[in-house]
Parts: C-alpha cells; structure tokens; sequence
C-alpha cells in the first residue's frame, strides 16, 4: 500500500497525552472561572468614572485576547499541518475555529454592551471594532471552508491556506488602536513598559485570562478527540470497501 | 516560457474586451456607485468632497471583488483550466499571468476615469492626483491577494461569498492607506509615507500571492 | 518512451471506483478503456492527464515516477475532455492557435486541414453545431505534436465520415511512434488496439 | 397551473439557497459596502448618519442589479430555460415566479439586516421603520423591471454592461423617493406620499414588466 | 393525433441551413434524422421544439398550424437537447421530480428504476458520469407521458446495456401509440424507422 491509511487512524500517543491532560484542564476551569468572576464582580473596586459597568471588562477583556490568541493557534498549527504534514495539526486548528468564532462573538457582544453607557452606542466602526468584525467573518470562513471539500485532505489544506492568509488581520487588530486614533481603549495590559493598570484590576483579569484558557483547552480535547474518533471510522470505512 | 506567459496575457485581455464581461462590469459598476452616490446622499458639494476619496476608493475595492471570481470561474467552466493546468507553464506563472490580466482588464480602466469622477465628487487637484497614483501603486495588492481566494473557491458552490470572506479583510489596510493618501494630499501634508505602504504591500504580496494561489488551484482541481 | 501504471485505485466521494489497475504502453501503441457507464474511465484518464490524484499506484514515463517528478512528463501528452474548452468570443482559428502556441511548434493550418475546419476557421467558436465542436478540438490535438495522446470520448458527436478520418489520423500517430489511451463506447475499430475492462475490478 | 408556479418558486429559492450564489451574493455585498465604507469615510457618526439612508439605498440597487443577470441567465447556459419556455407554463407566468424568486432570495434577506446595518450608521428609530417599509414597497419594482432587462440581454454576449444601462435609469426614481421617505422620518415628516409614490410605481411595474420581459425572453432565445 | 412538417428551411447566421424539409408522422411511428455535422439535425429538432423560429414553412399537430397557434401542441411533446439541464445544488430525483411536477402526472419513481438510477437518486447530479447524466435525462423524458419526442443524439455517452435499454423503452413507447423524431450518428437499430437525409439538399 502506498500511503498508509493509518497514520491518520492512529495518533495513539497523542490520545493518551491529551486524556492526561483532560482533567485538569476540567478543574482548572472550574476554579479559576470561580475565583475570577468572585473578584471581578464583588472584589475588585468600581471605577470612579464608569461605575460598576467597568465589571464587563473581566468578560470582555480576556475574551478579546482569547479571540486572537485562538486565531493565532490555529494559523500556528495550520502551518504545522502544511508543512509537515500532521493530521493531527489541521484536527487542532479545525476543532479550535468554533470555540474561537464563540471567544470573538463574546468579545463584540459584550463591547457593544460596554459601548452604550462609555459611547453613547452599541457600535462605532471604528478600525478595531471592524477588524474585530472581520476575525468573526473570518472565523466563520475558515469554518465554511471545511465544509466546502467534500475530501477531507483537500479541505484541509484549503482551510491551512486560509488561516495563514487571514493572519495578517491579527496585527492589524493588536495595533489597530495604535495606528489610527479610535475610541476604543489603547492596549494597557500588555503594552512595552509593563502594565498600566492597579493590580486589583488587573489580578481578576489576568485570572479570567487563565480560566478562559482552561477552558479552551478542555474544550479543544473534547473536539479533538472527536474528531479523531470519526476520521477513524472514516478509515475504517474505507478499508471495508477495499476488502469488497 | 516568457511568450507563453504573454499569450496568456493577451488572450485573457482579448476576451475581455470582446466579451466585455470584466472590463465593462467592473468600469460600469465604479461609474454608478460614483453616478449613485450624489443622488442618495444629496448634491452638497461639502459633503460630498468630504466623502469623496472614501467613496471611490470603496468603489474600486468593489469593483474589484465582484470581477475576482470570474478570474478562474470562466475557464474552469469550460474546461480551458485543466489543460492550462497541464500546460507547460508552471502554476505560479499561470497565476501570475491571470493576475496581471485581471488587473488590467478591471482595474486599469477604472484608474484612467477615475480622475474625471473624482473631479465630479468636487476633489481638489492634489488629491486626484494622490488618488490615481495611490490606485496606481495600491491596486496590483487586491488582484493579487484576489488570486489566492479565487483559487481556493473555483468550483465551489458557495464560492462567491467565502470569497469575500477571504479577501475582504485582506483589502482593508490597502482601503486604509489608501484613503490616508488622498486626505494627506488633501491636507497638504506629504503622501510618500502612506505610497511607500502601499508599495511595500504590493511587493510582499507579489511574491507571496501567485505562490498561495498556485497552491491553491492545485487544490481545488484536483 | 513508455507509459505505464501500476495498481491504481481511485477514489470519489467515500468510494472506490477502481483498483488494482494496471498497464503499459509502447511506441505505436493504443488502449481503449472500456467500461459501463459509470465505471471509472474518465476518472482513469484525468488521473493519467495529471487532472485527478489516484488514491494509490503509480504512473510512470520513461521510468520516472510521474506522481513526484513531472518535469519532463508535462508536454509530452495531451488531453481531451468531456468540456471543449472553446471560447465564444474568439474564432475557431484563434482557438486552436492559441492552444497550439501555448503547447509551442504548432501546425494550426494542417490541422484545420485535416478536420475540414477551413471554411468554418472565421467562425466564432460558439455558433458550432455539436460534431464541429469535437473537430476544433481534434484539430487543437493534431495541431501540436505530443507522444501521448489521452481521449476521452473522442467520437461522440461526430459523424461516420469523421470517425473515420479521425481513425486514419489516430493511426498516423501511432504508426509514428506515438501512443494513446482512449475510452469510448462506440468502436473505433483500431487495429491492434488492446482493450482494457474496468468492470472487471467492481 | 398555480402548482407549476408554486414549483417553479420554490425551486429557484432552493438552488439560490443551497448553492449560496444568489443570496449570499447580495446579502455579502450589502454587508461589504455598509463594513467598508465607514472605513473608507472615517467613523465620525454625524457623517455616517447623514449619508446612512443614502448608502443603504445604493447599496440595495447594486444589490439588485448585480444578481439580475443571473435570473435568467443559470436556466439559459444549462439548458433548462428551453425546457421551461417549451413547458405549460405561460412565458408571463414563468417570468412572475422567476421575479417573485429573485425578490425573496436577492432582496428580502437584504431588507432583514438593513435594520441592523442601519443602526450601526447610528440612524435614528424612526428612521430605520422608515427604510425597513420604503425597501418593502419599493423593492419589488427593482425586481420587476430588472427582469426587463435581464430578459432581453439574456445569452448576449456583452449582456452585462448593457443591463445596467437599460435597467438604471429605471432605478432611480425608486432611489430618490425611498431615500426621501427615509429622511423625511427622520426629520419628524410624513413618510405616507413618498410610500404611497414608491407603492405606486410597484403596481405599474407588477402590470408591465412580466408582459414586457416575457417578449423580450421569446426574442432572445429563438 | 398526427405531426407533420411542411417545406420547412431554416437559416442561421445568414445561411440557409437546409429547405424544402417535409415529413409527417403517425401514431407509432418514428423518423431518424440523418446528415453530417452541421448538415442542421439538431435546428430541425429545435424548430420542431418551438425553440427555433423556421425561415419558411409549416409544422402542423393534429391538423392545426403550430407556428400560430401552439396551445394543443404544448404539453404533447418533450425534448431532449445536448445539455442537460441538471442543476447541480439538486439530486438526482430532485432534478427528475422537478421537470416531471412541471409537465404532470408523472411516475418518478419507475422511471428512476428503469435505468437504474435508484441508488443515484440522493447523489448530487454534479457529480455524476457523462452517461448517468444522459440517463437521468433519459429518465425525466420517460417520466411524464407525452406524445411526442424530440431527441437530439440520445444515445451519445450512454454504454450499449444503456442503448438498448433506452432501445426497449422507445419501442414500448412507439407501441403504445407515441412518435419521435431523433437524430443521432450511432445507429438505434430500431425497427421499422424511417430516415431522412438532411445532407441530399445541401
Ligand atoms: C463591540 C465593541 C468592542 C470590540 C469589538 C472590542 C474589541 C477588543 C479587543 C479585540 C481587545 C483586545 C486587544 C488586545 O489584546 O490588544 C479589547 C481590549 C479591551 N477593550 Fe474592547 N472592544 C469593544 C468595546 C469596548 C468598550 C466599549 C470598552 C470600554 C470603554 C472596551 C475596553 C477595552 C479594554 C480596556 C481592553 C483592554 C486593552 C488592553 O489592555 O490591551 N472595549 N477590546
Ligand atoms: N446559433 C447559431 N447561429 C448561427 N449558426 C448556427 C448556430 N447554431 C448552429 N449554427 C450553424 O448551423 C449549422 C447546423 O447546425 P446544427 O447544430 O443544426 O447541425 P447538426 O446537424 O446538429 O450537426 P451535428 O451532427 O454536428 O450535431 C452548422 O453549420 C452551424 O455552424
Ligand atoms: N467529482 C466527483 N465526485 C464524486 N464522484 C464522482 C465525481 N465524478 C464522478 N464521480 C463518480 O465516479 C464514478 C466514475 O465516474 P467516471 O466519470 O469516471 O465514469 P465513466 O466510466 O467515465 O462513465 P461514462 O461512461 O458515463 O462517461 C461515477 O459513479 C461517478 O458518479
Ligand atoms: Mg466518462
Ligand atoms: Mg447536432
């Protein structure tokens, strides 16, 4: 046989690292998302100027960079796939698209929640808020684009060639607000010189950044290994047709 | 190899013009949107030059996108893209050849009226100047990061709006720059900074689109 | 100069249409790949044609696996398809010109010769009845010389006359060193064509 | 005979679904122009909601007109519009269901979002009911003289260009009255002539445009 | 019930393709249109069709002239052309079921079974071979009942299990009182046809 069917039905190392990890990705969620929304909500102090509205920055905030950090896994692991030929790359990249369309639709919802009381509207457009817009469109393409290819290999590859294309929109959103003066927020949690923030603001966020993550990760097993599962069967599948 | 690249050239241009899909679509549609424009918003020459160098610089990204899918389409249709993929010219150069045929066919003839329209929007010399050269310099970006999607969606049933999808966010830094050229020239201020960018985009994606591209097609034929 | 494949299997939509074929071709030597409708043949020809990836086997030309190397493979065959990959708007003449330059050295008027295309070579492409089609497109085939020519379904449309002249053609072409892999159902009654059945595998 | 009509409907609103070229085609450019031009204008909100009604209403004529040549045009190259002319189906019938088709695939999913798209150039709430029923009424007109055009240019060779030409001039007295209503509620007016007008124009064409495209259909295809 | 051309010419593109055309049919009866490429078989059908405007002439349906007055002739007849009129977004049934709803009373479903098309029905019709193409065709056209059909080259692509099949059910349908008229290159082997020549006028 030339190529062998079951490099992709077999990524038993893989299964087994991941279930090892599943747990405590489960808890990790539990409590950090626990320990953040305790802090966020009732622990850290309202601000002078916005009042309690400030609390929708501990969702809003980590949802944005998860938004763009999911995008630049998936690009990350596109190119693994590309390159080196790692189903298990493209699976990756293919199981993280939705959870972050989800990260980038929490991020403009909550924005756009934010943006009456600070704004006086739901939605300016300016270039962050569209660029932000277009991660979701995005998104979505990349997960159109699986469903275009009736072969998964194909789509695969088609939806790798998307992702790295569609990276160049990453920094167009991190220096958006660099670039052109907007309304919204300039970057004062990761910036150059260190944070910019009182610590009881910026603990609870950085705790909610982490349970975002928890839960990215648990949810990226789940798919993962779905995923796996069926392409699997898939395989299976057509062995069986072979041997008719 | 190079006369083959210019037939290729030539016939898509021929075609063109003589099946005046592309160029009159794309030339057509970038003279209503501007024909249009005043008579939704209202004749007020302020508001109109306020607008103005948004307003064709949305127009010709338009343009553009709505003549990017035919790039592939029409050859795949008829079968002239399998035996121009088995053709003695590597992919790349296929691509390459697509490109520039496409750009000069709906875009080219938009930047030569574009001036007179612009004019008509009630812009100041300088800034039709700054436009035509922005479109100039800026414009070969869209065809090229065009390809890319064109490529990936031939023959696919929705291709048209992953397309978009695809593409559009890719057009958004050259609409940027390139309305920032003509307000600076506007304005009185220098325009190089904002042509440079737009010149470097145009080289980066020269060497990096006909490559997606190429990969691209070889993906979705086969 | 060979062509060969080797235990190709092809694979469409979750299916396997064939597999386990193989077979070789010599200077002068054609195929015809027969099968039922549905049978795989064209899949066959697009994947000889470079236009389909076969799920396993490999083709070979001159020894060289053409799968990963088709360097010198590309230009020495041609291809005609189902579609006729005529354009419209331009005449039947600039049709098969520019094919033929694109595949280079290229003898358009002997081709338009040879398919009675003379009076029609001003014609623009798309008021052809049906048989004219398949012409122009023999012609862009006989225009350019190549060593392998893959057909799929060259006779349909024609009319017995054609048939037959493209016969004599097809015969000048073996009989000058080339080959031919070709699927139809109707007989081209060839000499010394062996046949190939794919409904064999299924 | 109001079965086949019903069949023919249903079947055209399918295919524009499933294969996405239709609907997604104007919807996404909708979306495109309203996502694109706040970027190429600036985000200032007094511009954006003084040309909001303005952009909206050009944004749905392009709409309309770029998905026009497709009505007949998919049926022609496929070789189902001679199946449908030779059919039961009276030519005036069969044209009413293919305009009936395009509206709800083309132009109704447009209409959906405009209110949102309109809230996002930040128009006001009277506004936006406004342009929501002016695009309601007016709408079907566009659909029903485009088929004019879209009969008579159908297999031509330079159809395209020549559509516009024949359809637009048509389109813009729709333009005028349904961006007129629209500013009229925002200035606190009376909305009811200019839909009363609009509604007018609607029924005229209902009567005129079957008749009118289904000569032109028997005279492009024999 | 009873079909009859009178002195038809056509002219296309400034040339008269063929005149003086005349021929009739009874119940039963079949005509095989014959000529060379280009010699105008498929315009004929297409006249007969109502699809293309005769340059003189007359086509008469029970009598009565249908240049004016189509209303008994529409509905009486089906035609078969070179495209296929198949919608890829839709299936294979899809497809069958929406032409045969549109003439009327059909029977879907034993068409679909004669040329075996039951386990293509839920396949996308895009994806089909040259020949499953023609036999989804062949299976709207048997779908609903008329009494007349017009068949431009509805062999082609089809394998011979195929040809005779589609054989069987036109004798069946000419037996039961039906007329056609075909054109085609392949011989049908049909019994007791009748011919006639487009080239003798040229
Ligand atoms: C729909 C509207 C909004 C969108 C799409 C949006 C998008 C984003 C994005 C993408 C980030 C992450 C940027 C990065 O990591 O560099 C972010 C961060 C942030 N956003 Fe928003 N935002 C919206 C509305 C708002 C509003 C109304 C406010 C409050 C005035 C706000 C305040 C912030 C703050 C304080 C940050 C953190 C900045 C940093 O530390 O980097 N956002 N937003
Ligand atoms: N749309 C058209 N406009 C002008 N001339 C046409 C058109 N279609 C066909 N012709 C010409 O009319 C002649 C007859 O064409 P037709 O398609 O009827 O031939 P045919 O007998 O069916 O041929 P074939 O066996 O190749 O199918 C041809 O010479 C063709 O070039
Ligand atoms: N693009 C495709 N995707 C999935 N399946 C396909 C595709 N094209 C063809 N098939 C299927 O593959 C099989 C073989 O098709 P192919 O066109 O090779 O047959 P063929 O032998 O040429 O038949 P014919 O004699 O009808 O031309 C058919 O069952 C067909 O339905
Ligand atoms: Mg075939
Ligand atoms: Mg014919």
């Amino acid at each position: 046989m030339a190529i062998d069917l079951h490099k992709y039905a077999n990524p038993k190392r893989f299964l087994s690292i991941i279930s090892v990890i599943y747990p405590w990705s489960v808890w990790l969620t539990i409590i950090l998302l626990g320990v953040g929304l305790y802090m966020g909500l009732f622990v850290a102090p309202p601000d002078y100027q916005q009042g309690d509205t400030v609390r929708i920055m501990f969702v809003h905030v980590p949802a944005a960079w998860m938004a763009l950090m999911i995008y630049t896994i998936m690009a990350v692991s596109s190119a693994v796939g590309l390159i080196w030929k790692h189903p298990v790359a493209d699976l990756t990249a293919k199981a993280a698209a939705p959870i972050g369309a989800a990260f980038t639709f929490l991020a403009l919802v909550t924005g756009a929640l934010w943006g009456q009381p600070m704004w006086g509207t739901f939605w300016v457009w300016d270039a962050r808020l569209t660029s932000m817009l277009i991660l979701l469109f995005l998104y979505l393409g990349y997960m159109a684009i699986w469903e275009s290819f009736e072969d998964t290999a194909k789509a695969a590859k088609a939806a790798a060639i998307l992702a790295l294309v569609g990276v160049i929109n990453i920094p167009i959103i991190r220096f958006s607000v660099d670039w052109w003066n907007t309304l919204h927020q300039p970057a004062s949690v990761a910036t150059m010189s260190g944070p910019k923030i009182h610590s009881s603001i910026l603990i609870p966020l950085l705790i909610m950044g982490l349970a975002y993550t928890a839960f990215f990760v648990m949810v990226l097993i789940i798919r993962v290994k779905a995923e796996i599962l069926q392409r699997r069967l898939r395989v299976m599948q057509i062995a069986d047709l072979r041997q008719r | 190899m190079m006369a083959r690249f210019f037939q290729l050239i030539r016939r898509d241009v021929m075609l063109a013009f003589r099946q005046g899909s592309a160029v009159t679509l794309s030339l057509s549609f970038f003279v209503i949107v501007i024909v249009l424009f005043p008579l939704g918003v209202g004749p007020e020459l302020s508001v109109l030059a306020r607008i103005g160098p948004g307003v064709l610089w949305v127009a010709a990204l338009l343009a553009c996108l709505l003549t990017l899918d035919r790039m592939f389409q029409a050859d795949f249709e008829d079968g002239a893209l399998d035996l121009l993929m088995i053709g003695p010219l590597p992919v790349e150069i296929l691509v390459l050849a697509k490109v520039i045929a496409h750009w000069l066919t709906s875009i080219l003839p938009l930047i030569v009226v574009a001036p007179v329209l612009a004019l008509s929007l009630n812009l100041p010399g300088d800034g039709i100047f700054a436009l035509t050269l922005a479109l100039l310099i800026g414009t070969p970006t869209l065809s090229l990061i065009g390809a890319v999607g064109a490529a990936l969606t031939v023959g696919m049933r929705r291709g048209g709006v992953l397309l978009s999808l695809l593409v559009l966010p890719l057009y958004i830094p050259v609409l940027i720059f390139g309305v920032a050229a003509v307000d600076a020239a506007i304005a009185q201020l220098s325009v190089a900074p904002h042509l440079l960018l737009l010149g470097g985009i145009s080289l980066g994606s020269l060497v990096l689109g006909p490559l997606a591209a190429a990969a691209g097609l070889r993906l979705s034929l086969s | 100069m060979s062509f060969s494949v080797h235990n190709l299997a092809c694979q469409r939509a979750d299916q396997i249409i064939f597999d386990n074929v193989s077979f070789s071709l010599a200077p002068g030597e054609a195929i015809w790949v027969r099968g039922r409708n549905g049978a795989g043949k064209s899949s066959l020809l697009r994947i000889c044609a470079r236009l389909l990836k076969p799920l396993e086997g490999s083709i070979s030309w001159q020894g060289e696996n053409i799968l990963d190397d088709p360097e010198n493979y590309v230009g020495a065959y041609q291809y005609l398809g189902h579609q006729d990959a005529l354009k419209s708007a331009m005449t039947v003449e600039e049709n098969i010109k520019f094919w033929a330059d694109f595949h280079g050295e290229a003898d358009v008027s002997s081709a338009l010769a040879e398919f009675d295309l003379i009076p029609l070579r001003n014609v623009s492409a798309d008021i052809l009845s049906q048989g004219q089609k398949k012409r122009v497109n023999l012609a862009r085939l006989a225009a350019s010389p190549a060593s392998l020519w893959i057909l799929d379904e060259p006779l349909s449309a024609l009319d017995r006359h054609y048939i037959s002249q493209f016969r004599t053609r097809l015969s000048r072409h073996l009989a000058t060193g080339g080959m031919a892999i070709y699927a139809t159902h109707q007989d081209l009654e060839l000499n010394d064509s062996r046949s190939l059945e794919l409904d064999a595998d299924t």
